[in-house]
């Protein structure tokens, strides 16, 4: 695998990532985000989970992403002005981030190679989904069900009264 | 016959009585039916009296009487009755007697009065009182008639009701004569609980009666003394005397009725009564309580002789005459002559009633004037009254023959000389005989001779109604001078017990001579300082200091008014004084202190236990109030609590391994 | 019977408080009537020759403190049942009332027969504490001026003697085991108590009935309370209620301590003496014709004071007691009628002129002359005058109390002599003199007003004249008693 | 310094990242894209210790990753409903101003 | 048969969880009704012989490796108490009938105390009473949180302050008893000897711990400030219940397991409870607030329990139990007036209450009160003269001196009830013969609403049963005494 790729994508992700974190503007920042969503669908790619990387590309940049901004649109008014930035926030980010840091590197464990396996196809995915994990399946599907008459409510309910 | 009045004695009184109630139930307008019932009740009750005269006469000293039991209390009956003996019977004849010539006069008296009707039923009920007074075989069915009597002498001084005087005078009167009555009352007590019985007669029972009075012993003198507390207040002697010249305030007939021939004897006759008692223990006839009735006597009849002479109110002057010629009476008895004074009771009560009837005649004519300096040269204007009056005048001055008071007061002065201790009150009698007849002289010329004043000029003659009591009146005191006269002591032996006899020669006595030049001495005398009167006094001129306070009545009611009254009520002001203050106040102390106790118990509870719990409460709250506020309710605040403690976690975590 | 004539008040407490107000009044006072029926009963049913108690009832109530239901007359309790009796429509026709006054004096009445007719200390407390409550409402409420401070003063004081009695009995109970008065009485003969408690005992007691009577010094609620009362009320408070005073003397305190009695003598014959003499000379000095007959009231209960404590003071001979006993006796009844009817007249007087200062009125006798008439027979009632019902019943007891304190006795009748100069007073102010421009409208005596009024002073003639009658109720008590004190 | 701790540390940032969006930005959406951020990162985290663990042959890393992937579209579909209720309703997205969860 | 006033009235309160607000009132009535019926049953149908002893009525084992059990008996005791629990219930449910803030849950924390305190009064396993207690606690501060009125954080706070004072009192009490015994069951700790050195410091220890909810002094100061924070009927439950926690679990634990550190004791508690007496009373005579002084008078009357309690004779003992009961109805009457005139007037101040004139206006609350004021200082006719004279008779055997004192006392109480009475009711401005009446107060006293048809039942209900009790006090005496004389720390 090139690591000038694996690089690249890094940098373009938590570019992206740090951009829709920071960016005053929000439609700028909703923009940067897809862009880092992009970037991480390529690291799932990159790991051989090309399903995982598909799902977050639909997922994320088709859906979340027009969904922000369309509330981006609907909340216009406000949105209009620039944010506060509240620096507080970066000292504890970084301070987890170096403890993170930490913890990975201390971690020997983790040194290992990727093993080779087959392919993770669809089918075996489809197979596990409706073996293994047919009841999660069935409670996200009650979830997003549920998130869609939420959603719905809660956005109808103004306009009911 | 004689069993029959006996029984029923109470018949006397409980007519009059019962006249009194049903004039009081009738409407005030129907004036001539009550003035009828009452006159008829009086002579129901004259010719009753008389019927139970007759069998005090069949032997001497004849005494019956008729006990019953009035109720019983616990295992003790207290039994009350009637009694019928000489002196009873001789009151009631006279009483009833007067009594009716007194209502017959007030008819025409009051005719023009308002409050005729309820006059009669005063006057009734008054005759029902004083009449049970003479016939009580108990000390206690006595006082409680004499009380009935005070009663009625305090309506009827008080008749007037909207005269203030009249209500003053009526309180002074029933208030004083209760001052005695409370020595009476005690006395009651006294004998009561020393004897076991308040009967009088009880077939040897009785507490008069030699069981009752050894049994007494020598608590009699006290026992005595404090009856004749009452006798002193109810026949206006010395200290108490006060009240009897303001009671001219009531009608005339009232004053003559009550206040000159009956109630005011009652005290004499009440001392008649207990005589025993007085004499208990007597020697020669003196005992301690007997002096005492003679001291007080001598005072009272030569205080109120003195007093008369400097009085201007025809009916006062003769209230204070009753005064001293009560004084004469208890004088007496106190030397043991009791036949004598009741004798002169009885006559007195004849002859005052007709001085204060006639008293009343003349006020009657002069317009309801009573100032005898404003009257004078009535003699022709008003003849029968005047000769009545005379009459009056001439019993009561003590001219003897003719005049039944010029009797009596012959043997009282004779008494007054058997009278072992001193001689002293016999001196001062004849004195008071001068006196008495100088005044009554003054009096006369003031009223009846002499020029016409600004009250006489349309001075009238009564109506027969007023002038036929004056004249039976009259008649009686000189017909009664024949039941007095020495040679045929009638009167004195009946009352004494003894048969009469008949001595001419006793008619004629040395003593006699004395009185006889006495009283000359004093009309002459009255006739020559006051032959020309005018409108002032001469003895007033002469010694205008004395007169004064003979005319201030010796200032005794200022006297009473500053010591006794004044004290009394400042004791009543004090009472009050304390009640609201001191005991009030302390009271009110003790509610001060449950309060103080309340109020340092909460300040102790607030401060004290308080304190301590709420600096426990207050931390808590502290605590409670800091961790509400790092619960700002925003969800940044808490991410970042929440990352903080997994950093610390993580460093935890770190250390640990 | 007794339960009966107990709970029928109460009873006509339930209906009026259920009635139309303005039937109130009238139904209370058909409710009287039956009462009084069951009391003329009673009195029928009793028998006045039998000593001890009669017509007993008896049932287990609180046994685990000694308290039973029983309820029995002798011839004091009848005398103050029928007194009751009397009084309670007496103040039922003095004065307009609402409901509220009604159910109260309704319960107030009943308290009042279960005072005088138990005879266990338990039973006898409630009922003597239930008859507070009903008084000091009816003087808090419908009181005049300044009731507030008279009904709490009247709540306080009362309170304070009734619990110091409390306790005291709850002492004699710890030491003897019962609050039967019968069986207390027995063991009152040879000294019920000893040493310190004895005496503890005894104050309690006596405070507490002290207060009730009122006796000297602890008698200045009594002229407030009945300044403030209502008419009816204050009628009943001096008619009855201040009989449980003198009653709970004679059925409690002298029986039970005879022995502390006798050693106290001269100080309670003192305080009986002050009592009298001292209330008489204030009535003297007030101005308020009610404060007067207030104070005239303790006046009076003070000769019941003095006729009690000499019975038991010295070893008096048995006639004496007899005597003070039977004249206590009188007296509560008389003192009954008459200080009720005087605060009756008073009443009416108020009623007239709104007013009731002595110098308010003048020259009554003009205007109103049957008013001024009945008054003053029951104003001189209640000086002692013979004749009336107040001599009898003062002439015992002076009788009674002569024999063993004489001295005492001839101070205490200074009283009679201040009680004559008040009401002297009174009349001179009231009746005569001219008419007061004040009381120149006043109507005489209404037709309802005389049918109060000549009943009462009948029963004063009667009791004056022929009081045989009662006597015969209660001197078999009086003989019994007697033999209990000697 | 091997890939799997490489792409540990990515992730970390990418977390860190969403964290300080998260807790430095007023305004709701942009808490929710950091908050979408970190969720990503844990996904990221999830497929490679798949990738680089004992046991690739099955793929529970892979299934977490979809679930939470699912979930985290359900969250924003709801978050930003929230939004847009709370918008309308208070007129505002700053969430300093909307301290209704206060004690 | 008993027990299930237990499961009925916790079952009620989970009910009203689940239904409407509209019904919410109706069921916590007919809960409380059930319970008090059934407790009420109980009474009429259990043998007396029965209620002698503390008698097992359910015995199931819960945590057998600790030796709780779940373990309910009733004996005379619990059962008076278990009915005056049953009476306040029902008439402070009467009293919150127009409780309208957060209905539903009111009346579930009203039943959780009310269910609570039943359990405490049947349990026989110490854990099992343990947990009941500070069940009533928690809906108790919650109670008086949210629904009360003045400074109600500062009285709510104070009261579970003190609550968990005493309860961790309690707990190491028990724990102590455990601890030597290994056993939970109180008829064991009954019977166990325990050496006189524990039972001289675990006696005060735990009874300090229960005695704080019986208001003792000087650790009463929850008691007034409390009652005032909260709502009517969680005054009346205050008054009425949670108080007699208090007491029941002195003397059904403390007392009954550690009879001799209790006679070492004994004259302190004496001691304190007359000071109590005393004290309170004092206090409350300068009050101005109206529940102030109910509060106060509740100290002052629990004081006469707790002197009952340390006379250690049966009379005494039965007198304090009796008097819960009696303090119950009576201080859950005077709250509740005192409730009712402050949700008319919306005041409690004393001199402000005076000027209204409220006995025209409002004349059964006037005449509850009067009643209820009677019934407090202890006229004769009432359940309160009943049960102090009872007490009295008991510790005049065994401290004379106390009973004087409380004399004394007794006069202070009367006192500032009517103080109370007077100024909240019988003060100005009506005056019977001139028609003074002024015309404010008039107007205002006509504004007012009228007592409610609930009102009247509940303050009938308890007037009632002061009255019967008063008048017939065996109807509970004979059970209480039989159960007391049975207890082991009696002196004789």
């Amino acid at each position: 695998m090139n690591n000038a790729a694996f690089l690249v994508i890094a940098i373009v992700t938590l570019a992206g990532a740090l951009a829709a974190a920071t960016l005053p503007k929000l439609i700028h920042a909703a923009l940067c985000l897809i862009v880092a969503f992009v970037g991480l669908a390529a690291f799932f790619f990159f790991l051989g989970a090309e399903f995982v990387g598909l799902v977050q590309l639909f997922v994320y940049v088709g859906a979340v992403a027009v969904l922000i901004v369309f509330t981006i649109l609907l909340t216009r008014r406000d949105v209009g002005k620039p944010d506060k930035f509240n620096w507080g926030g970066i000292v504890v980010a970084v301070a987890v981030f170096g403890g993170l840091l930490w913890a990975i590197l201390k971690t020997p464990s983790v040194a290992i190679a990727a093993a080779q396996i087959p392919p993770l196809t669809v089918k075996r995915i489809g197979e596990v989904l409706l073996t293994n994990y047919v009841w999660p399946l069935q409670c996200v599907g009650l979830l997003l069900t549920a998130a869609l008459i939420g959603a719905l409510v809660l956005v109808m309910e103004e306009k009911r009264r | 016959m004689n069993h029959w009045i006996v029984a029923n004695l109470w018949l006397i009184p409980a007519i009059p009585l019962a006249a009194a109630l049903s004039i009081l139930c009738l409407n005030s307008s129907r004036g001539k039916g009550a003035a009828a019932l009452a006159v008829l009740g009086q002579i129901v009750a004259l010719v009753m009296a008389v019927i139970a005269f007759v069998p005090t006469l069949q032997a001497p000293g004849w005494r019956a009487f008729h006990n019953f039991t009035w109720f019983t209390f616990g295992e003790q009956a207290l039994r009350i009755g009637w009694v019928l003996d000489p002196l009873a019977a001789a009151m009631l004849v006279m009483i009833t007697l007067v009594g009716l010539c007194i209502f017959v006069f007030s008819v025409g008296y009051m005719a023009d009065d308002k409050n005729f009707t309820r006059f009669f039923a005063y006057l009734s009920f008054f005759s029902a009182a004083m009449l049970g007074v003479v016939i009580a075989n108990s000390l206690l069915l006595l006082f409680v008639c004499w009380e009935l009597v005070g009663l009625a002498s305090y309506l009827l001084i008080g008749f007037w009701i909207d005269k203030p005087s009249a209500a003053a005078a009526a309180k002074k009167a029933f208030i004083t004569t209760r001052i005695g009555d409370i020595g009476f009352f005690l006395g009651i007590l006294w004998l009561y609980s020393g004897s076991g019985t308040l009967l009088f007669y009880d077939n040897g029972h009785g507490c008069l009666e030699n069981a009752g009075l050894l049994l007494l012993g020598a608590s009699a003198t006290f026992v005595a003394l404090l009856i004749f507390c009452g006798a002193v207040g109810k026949s206006g002697q010395f200290p108490l005397h006060v009240w009897l010249p303001d009671a001219m305030e009531g009608p005339t007939p009232v004053s003559a009725l009550i206040h000159a021939a009956t109630m005011v004897a009652a005290g004499v006759f009440l001392v008649a009564r207990v005589y025993p008692l007085f004499s208990a223990g007597a020697i020669d006839g003196v005992t301690p309580s007997l002096t005492v009735v003679v001291s007080i006597g001598v005072i009272t009849a030569v205080m109120a002789a003195l007093i008369a002479l400097a009085q201007f109110d025809i009916k006062r002057i003769l209230a204070y005459s009753t005064v001293s010629q009560l004084g004469l009476m208890m004088v007496s008895l106190g030397v043991g002559g009791v036949a004598a004074g009741i004798m002169h009771l009885i006559a007195h009560g004849f002859f005052k009633a007709l001085l204060f009837l006639g008293a009343g005649s003349v006020i009657h004519g002069c317009d309801h004037e009573q100032d005898i300096r404003k009257m004078g040269g009535l003699r022709w204007l008003m003849p029968v009254t005047f000769l009545t009056y005379a009459i009056g005048m001439m019993n009561l001055s003590g001219v003897p023959f003719f005049f039944s008071g010029g009797w009596t007061k012959e043997e009282i002065l004779q008494a007054t000389t058997h009278w072992h201790v001193s001689h002293l009150p016999h001196y001062l009698m004849l004195v008071g005989v001068v006196l008495t007849a100088l005044y009554m002289t003054r009096q006369m010329i003031y009223v009846f001779f002499g020029n016409k004043r600004a009250a006489s000029t349309h001075a009238h003659e009564s109506p027969r109604v007023m002038t036929m009591p004056l004249m039976m009146l009259a008649g009686c005191s000189i017909v009664l001078s024949i039941a007095l006269t020495p040679a045929w002591p009638w009167l004195h032996s009946y009352l004494n017990g003894e048969p009469a006899h008949f001595h001419i020669a006793r008619l004629i006595q040395p003593m006699l001579f004395v009185s006889l030049a006495l009283v000359a001495a004093g009309i002459g005398l009255g006739w020559l300082i006051y032959r020309n009167v005018a409108e002032t006094d001469p003895v007033e001129q002469a010694q205008p200091a004395l007169f004064h306070f003979l005319e201030s009545k010796m200032w005794l009611d200022e006297l009473y008014d500053w010591t006794v009254i004044g004290l009394s009520k400042m004791a009543a002001r004090l009472s009050d004084w304390m009640d609201r203050n001191v005991w009030d106040g302390l009271v009110r102390a003790f509610a001060g202190l449950g309060q103080f106790f309340g109020i340092f118990s909460a300040d102790f509870d607030e401060r004290g236990i308080n304190a301590g719990v709420d600096e426990a409460t207050g931390g808590t709250r502290g605590l409670g109030r800091l961790m509400s506020a790092l619960h700002s309710g925003q969800i940044q605040t808490y991410l970042r609590a929440a990352a903080v403690s997994v950093l610390a976690l993580l460093i935890l975590y770190a250390w640990l391994t | 019977m007794i339960t009966v004539l107990i709970l029928m008040p109460l009873v006509g407490a339930f209906f009026v408080s259920a009635a139309q107000p303005n039937y109130a009044r009238r139904m209370a006072l058909e409710f009287n009537a039956i009462t009084a029926i069951l009391v003329f009963m009673l009195w029928k049913n009793f028998d006045s020759t039998a000593a001890g108690l009669q017509l007993v009832e008896r049932h287990a109530w609180i046994p685990a403190i000694g308290a039973e239901y029983l309820v029995g007359i002798d011839g004091l309790s009848l005398l103050l049942v029928i007194l009751t009796s009397l009084i309670f429509p007496f103040a039922f026709l003095a004065q307009r009332m609402g409901r509220g006054s009604c159910v109260l004096m309704l319960i107030m009445q009943s308290a009042l027969y279960g005072t005088f007719t138990a005879q266990n200390f338990i039973l006898w407390f409630l009922f003597y504490e239930m008859s507070l409550i009903p008084a000091f409402l009816l003087i808090k409420i419908w009181g005049g001026e300044n009731r507030d401070r008279a009904a709490t003063k009247f709540f306080v004081y009362t309170f304070l003697g009734s619990v110091a009695m409390l306790l005291s009995f709850l002492g004699i109970y710890f030491a003897k085991g019962t609050f039967d008065f019968a069986t207390l009485a027995d063991l009152g003969k040879h000294g019920l108590l000893t040493g310190n408690m004895a005496w503890f005992a005894f104050a309690g007691i006596f405070l507490g009935l002290a207060v009730k009577v009122p006796l000297f010094p602890f008698h200045t609620w009594l002229p407030d309370a009945y300044e403030t009362a209502p008419t009816g009320v204050a009628m009943v408070l001096t008619g009855v209620l201040s009989k449980m005073g003198v009653y709970g003397f004679v059925r409690l305190l002298l029986p039970l301590f005879p022995h502390e009695i006798q050693v106290l003598a001269p100080w309670l014959l003192g305080l009986a003496v002050c009592t009298i003499v001292f209330a008489s000379l204030a009535a003297w000095a007030q101005s308020d014709l009610k404060r007067m007959v207030a104070y005239l009231s303790i006046n009076h209960l003070g000769y019941c004071m003095l006729g009690l404590f000499a019975v038991t003071a010295r070893s008096s001979s048995l006639i004496d007691m007899h005597a003070a006993l039977s004249g206590v006796f009188m007296q509560i009844f008389n003192h009954g009628i008459t200080a009720a009817a005087l605060f009756y007249y008073v009443g009416l007087l108020e009623q007239r002129r709104g007013l009731r200062g002595i110098d308010d009125f003048g020259g009554l006798m003009q205007r109103t002359p049957l008013l001024c008439g009945w008054m003053s027979v029951a104003m001189f009632s209640s000086l002692g005058l013979p004749g009336l019902n107040g001599f009898i019943g003062e002439f015992l007891i002076f009788k009674g109390s002569f024999a063993v304190a004489a001295s005492f006795t001839a101070v205490a009748v200074i009283g009679l002599l201040v009680t004559a100069i008040v009401f002297m007073r009174m009349m001179q102010a009231l009746f005569s003199g001219p008419l007061a421009k004040s009381c120149n409208a006043f109507p005489d005596l209404g037709r309802n007003e005389k049918w109060v009024v000549v009943p009462v002073t009948l029963i004063m003639f009667a009791i004056g004249i022929a009081p045989q009658f009662m006597f015969n109720i209660f001197n078999t008590t009086v003989i019994q008693m007697a033999r209990l004190f000697a | 310094m091997t890939t799997l701790s490489i792409l540990l540390v990515i992730s970390a940032a990418l977390f860190c990242i969403g964290l300080l969006a998260a807790l430095s930005r007023r305004h709701a959406i942009f808490i929710l894209i950091g908050i979408e951020l970190m969720l990503a990162a844990a996904n990221l985290n999830f497929v490679a210790f798949w990738r680089f663990g004992p046991e690739p042959q099955t793929p529970t890393g892979v299934m977490v990753a979809i679930f939470s992937i699912a979930i985290a579209a359900a969250e924003v579909a709801v978050g930003l409903a929230l939004v847009i209720s709370v918008y309308r309703h208070y007129r505002t997205t700053n969430v300093d101003r909307l301290n209704q969860l206060k004690g | 048969m008993i027990a299930w006033t237990i499961y009925v009235t916790f079952a009620g309160a989970i009910l009203l969880l689940f239904l409407p607000r509209t019904s919410a009132r109706w069921i916590a009535l007919a809960t409380t009704v059930a319970g008090f019926a059934i407790s009420l049953l109980a009474l009429s149908r259990m043998p007396i012989v029965d209620l002698a002893t503390f008698k097992t009525i359910v015995r199931i084992p819960w945590v057998p490796m600790l030796g709780m059990e779940y373990h309910l008996a009733v004996d005379g005791i619990s059962l008076t108490l278990a009915l005056v629990t049953g009476l306040t219930a029902v008439s402070a449910v009467l009293f919150s009938w127009d409780v309208d803030h957060r209905q539903n849950e009111f009346f579930f924390w009203l039943l959780l105390v009310v269910g609570g305190s039943y359990g405490v009064f049947f349990s026989a396993d110490l854990f099992l009473l343990f947990v009941f207690y500070e069940l009533v606690i928690v809906p108790k501060y919650f109670l008086i949180a949210i629904w009360g009125s003045t400074n109600k954080e500062y009285g709510a706070m104070k009261l579970t302050l003190y609550s968990f004072f005493g309860g961790a009192l309690v707990f190491i009490g028990i724990i102590a008893a455990y601890a030597a015994t290994g056993s939970l069951n109180l008829y064991d700790l009954a019977q166990f000897q325990f050496s006189t050195q524990l039972q001289s410091w675990a006696f005060p220890v735990l009874f300090l711990g229960f005695a704080v909810l019986a208001g003792i002094w000087p650790l009463h100061t929850w008691a007034p400030t409390g009652h005032v924070a909260a709502p009517t009927a969680g005054s009346m439950l205050l008054a009425g219940i949670v108080m007699k926690l208090g007491a029941y679990g002195a003397l059904r634990v403390a007392m009954n397991i550690f009879p001799q550190g209790f006679h070492m004791w004994s004259r302190y508690i004496a001691v304190f409870a007359v000071i109590g007496i005393l004290y309170a009373a004092a206090v409350a005579l300068r009050q101005r607030d109206l529940k102030f002084v109910i509060g106060y008078s509740s100290v002052s009357h629990m004081g006469f329990v707790l002197l009952g309690l340390a006379t250690a004779n049966a009379l005494g003992v039965s007198g304090a139990v009796l008097q819960m009961f009696s303090h119950g109805v009576i201080g859950a009457l005077l709250f509740a007036i005192a409730g009712t005139i402050y949700r008319r007037t919306h005041t409690r101040d004393l001199d402000t209450l005076s000027t209204m004139g409220l006995s025209r206006a409002l004349p059964f609350a006037a005449f509850a009160f009067v009643i209820a004021s009677a019934a407090s200082m202890g006229i004769p006719g009432f359940s309160g003269f009943a049960a102090e004279i009872t007490i009295l008779i008991g510790t005049w055997k065994s401290y004379p001196m106390a009973v004087w004192i409380t004399g004394a006392g007794m006069v202070l109480v009367a006192a500032f009830t009517l103080r109370a009475l007077k100024k909240s009711f019988f003060d100005t401005a009506v005056s019977t013969n001139g028609g003074t009446t002024s015309v404010s107060s008039n107007a205002s006293a006509n504004a007012l609403p009228p007592i409610t048809i609930a009102e009247k039942w509940g303050a009938g209900l308890l007037m009632f049963a002061t009255l019967a009790i008063g008048l017939y006090p065996r109807l509970l005496l004979d059970r209480i005494m039989p159960a007391v004389e049975a207890m082991r720390f009696l002196k004789q």
